[in-house]
């Protein structure tokens, strides 16, 4: 069957991001998630081509079913159709050190070339100029799922050569460094941004573009990345959403709490 | 024959339960995100010019920027904070610039395993997150924050993260009897693990029920009375937070504070309005408003 | 244009399960006491000739002296063994004295964290039992059975025990829906740990329930599909022991069994009359008897 | 009130020892107990002076209010109006480890004279002559409550210089030695038999006879023990059951499960 892509200005960048996350997660999968986009995106999954996905908030709410959208991860409306609602131990310990989590989505407010992430403070340490919300369950998550999926703003005080803070752990210094930790594990596999998808180099561990967005230039990417990004010869570009998947999307979140709708930011 | 035993009973109001609460006392604070927070416990502690508190959390929110905006509490041992879904914790943020406010960060398993450690009566943890990042090496207060062993069985590289035994547990429930047996209905957070961590124990709830209803149960007992010292019936007591099949969150108030609390006058507005300006919780619930309180009664079958 | 997601059919025949576990094999079994034990899945391993297998409990009765009694498990990790109430368990002191079957001692929390630092995915869990005890000095043939470390934060002294991660785990459940989301009633032992301990997961249960009836309810669910790779309906499995809420223990049958198996000939008699000499579990069942089986079910409000 | 004793005759030794175990209980305090005699105490008690003990049993019941008589400490008997029904982690664990058990009631077939007990081997450890149950929770309890009461059969073989197998720590090798091992409780204060009452020396820990039971002798108690037992100048007799406590006693056991009736044991 052939895929009916929407065409540019027919979505928005988060619409695009949230397709991209959704992609990301197989059928059967077990998906660790927190509220935001990456709720959307495994909400999207389950309705798309993954529907025995299974979606875990690190609260305790386990193979959740939600319909409505929640502000935190401890939402009463995770708890909707889910198999077991329990707590952080079960979550964070038993399925994921355990593990048993495919994988797992996290944002960051800083990443480097290794996939390193800050969540905890912009500045120096002694003296930092914002603190951030910190690790939460993020670091256990990077730490532990088979893979990782971060979804983020791409900018080049974003993207950086060195973290002010290093919460959650990509690969470390390079290829080995995540096993000499003691890190059980994969590490991250997937960053996706507003401006691209980037995966990473399996000899060097360092982050490569893998597609770009439609209408986004190389430029323009490379322009917003703090670090050298490995550069393919050919780099795709990002598949679309189609508009089954978006008629999907704006039915998660008709309110566009974590999604604003196309006709609400036609800046975007 | 069977002489029957009297049931113990261990209500107090909730001014007397706050002050239990010595300044400098160190607190395991109940509740996860915005699933059951002792918020009113918060603003009695805040009413009653407690301070130099330490708290230890896994993931907290409004409740937390309260007790640091009110100079309440200068410690926290947690993982994570803010007003999730709407922004960065307003309070905590300047208290923090103004160095008034210290964070010793832990992940949300390594402090929800610490009060587990501390509740099962050994001095430390294992856990394999932490490993290679800061979170490991970069301390504020403690003096040991975390310790990388090699198994003596495996080889491997495990974290050890110390126990935590807090003087108090502040947890809120769905429902407890007088003596102590309390139910939470969903999601437990890390309050199970918490409320067996604390020397004394005070749990809040919305409702008090007949011990002989949690007894025909037992196996729907999250905390068992052994564990418990004070129990306080407070209905609405994590208003504007959610308690599931209680109650949804007020997600305008939420947003009202956040908005007002950008600024430390505004921060002081409110605190007045809600807090130090009201009487009790039973005068703030007022202040809210019974119908709006109302509305946000969950509607079965959803537990919101 | 809510996809709905084909719920997952786990379900399988207990001769089936049995076939799943190869000689040799290494099995949490759940159940403590007189609760739960996976009695008809013992049955079935002795009817499928099993050999060599190593089981892992923390205490266990008549259900694990059939597994020794026939040859099927050489190797116990384990804190107890007897029957209960009437003296120590016949088959089992036999085959130790033959050396057919080999003891590894543990206490029963020792076992339980054990369990729990295999699910957690840690190489060990700390405790304060076994200290200055045979129990830390003396093996059979474990190669490191306990390591005594020194608390990096307090300077005490500590025991590590290894974690267990079996190939499978045996438990027998109240009910369970054909994913694997299982609910228990009443105490729950170490079976919440065991089951999330093994690498292939066996859920048997009294009774198959409908997904949604657990999805109304999904604080009840003891072990969650996630864990679980196959489903096993059997009813009255535990019997002679007993399932809380659903049926008493069968004591006059156990008495027997205890009685007749103080000599080899006789457990060779009982294992060929209620084992080996009938076909599969409803045969057992039907041996024993409809009228004597609902005789033994649970007279509510009691469990039991 | 004055209180009003069986004569001789009037109950059995068993009768006498649960009425002991019972008397060792304080109101309000957290007792542990498995099934057999201790259980039987244990009800007893709550019947009579201490209505509000609560009474745990490893299975996962806590303050257990049964009605009935168990089997086994796992039997659903026990879960009748109990506060609460969970698992081993959470009696032996949290609640014992955790150091909130106030009296241990185990069993033993040996003990030496520091109260260090052996469950598990008679004979060589190569080579045993029986092989008993085990710990089971044995040492948990005897490593973590506040204090143990050791209920047994005084016989020579079973009160030994030297124990076939150290299963559950008593006082190990004298004063000090617990703390020296990392042990959180309090070590043996109360052996029970069918010949007497012994407690502990406070300065030797130990085992020192306390009371005789009515119509033992001395010497008897002393050919029935294997070690030297500390015999105070004064020792007093054994307080006999009441006629209450032995009504209470009879109605908790009517079939004579654990205590077989007088009539039924005419030879005791």
């Amino acid at each position: 069957m052939e895929k009916n892509y929407a065409k540019p200005g027919e979505y928005t960048t988060l619409e695009l991001m949230a397709v991209c996350g959704a992609r990301a997660i197989k059928n059967g999968e077990v998906v660790f998630v927190g509220t935001g986009l990456p709720m959307i995106a495994a909400m999207l999954a389950k309705r798309t081509h993954a529907p025995r996905a299974r979606i875990v908030y690190e609260a305790g709410f386990i193979d959740s079913n939600a319909i409505d959208i929640a502000l935190s991860i401890a939402d009463s409306r995770l708890g909707y159709r889910a198999s077991a609602a329990i707590g952080l131990i079960e979550t964070l310990g038993l399925l994921l050190q355990g593990g048993r989590v495919d994988v797992g989505f996290v944002g960051a407010a800083q990443i480097d070339e290794y996939g390193n992430i800050n969540t905890t403070y912009i500045g120096d340490f002694e003296h930092p100029t914002v603190r951030l919300p910190g690790s939460g369950g993020g670091n256990d998550i990077v730490s532990s799922a088979k893979r990782i999926v971060i979804i983020m703003t791409h900018e080049r005080r974003k993207m950086v050569k060195k973290l002010d803070y290093l919460t959650s752990p990509g690969f470390l210094t390079g290829p080995g460094a995540r096993e000499k930790a003691g890190l059980l594990g994969g590490g991250p596999s997937l960053v996706v941004t507003n401006l691209c998808q980037m995966d990473f180099d399996p000899e060097t561990k360092r982050i490569r573009l893998a597609t770009i967005h439609p209408g986004v230039t190389l430029q323009q990417i490379m322009e917003n990345t703090g670090f050298d990004l490995i550069i393919p010869e050919h780099v795709p570009a990002t598949e679309p959403p189609t508009y089954e998947e978006l008629a999907i999307l704006r039915a998660i979140d008709p309110y566009g709490i974590y999604i604003p709708r196309p006709a609400q930011t036609s800046s975007s | 024959m069977l002489v029957e035993a009297p049931v113990e009973d261990k209500r107090i109001t909730l001014k007397e339960a706050a002050k239990l609460i010595p300044d400098g006392a160190h607190l395991f604070w109940g509740g996860f995100g915005f699933q059951r927070p002792p918020m009113a416990f918060a603003h009695e502690l805040v009413r009653q010019k407690k301070r130099n508190l330490t708290i230890y959390t896994c993931g907290s929110e409004m409740d937390i920027d309260i007790l640091a905006g009110a100079y309440v509490a200068s410690r926290f041992e947690l993982a994570f904070f803010a007003i999730e879904g709407i922004g960065l914790a307003p309070n905590i943020q300047r208290r923090i610039r103004e160095g008034a406010v210290q964070i010793e960060d832990y992940t949300n398993l390594a402090m929800a395993l610490r009060f587990l450690g501390g509740a099962l009566g050994v001095p430390f943890m294992p856990l394999k997150s932490m490993l290679g990042t800061d979170l490991l090496t970069k301390k504020r207060f403690r003096e040991k924050k975390a310790e990388v062993i090699t198994c003596p069985f495996t080889g491997e590289k495990v974290v050890l993260v110390p126990s935590v035994r807090p003087d108090f547990s502040i947890v809120h429930v769905s429902r407890v009897d007088k003596e102590g047996n309390a139910q939470i209905d969903g999601i437990k957070g890390e309050d199970v693990e918490g409320a067996r961590a604390g020397k004394k124990v005070i749990v809040l709830a919305e409702e008090i029920v007949d011990t002989e209803f949690i007894r025909s149960q037992p196996d729907q007992t999250a905390i068992p009375n052994i564990y418990v010292d004070y129990v306080v019936e407070c209905p609405w007591g994590a208003y504007p937070m959610m308690v599931y099949n209680y109650y949804d969150y007020d997600l305008e108030h939420i947003r009202m504070y956040y908005q007002q609390c950008k600024t430390e006058e505004g921060w002081q507005k409110y605190c007045e309005e809600y807090i130090t300006g009201v009487e009790d919780h039973m005068e703030f619930l007022k202040k809210i408003g019974f119908e709006r309180l109302l509305k946000l009664r969950a509607k079965k079958p959803f537990p919101y």
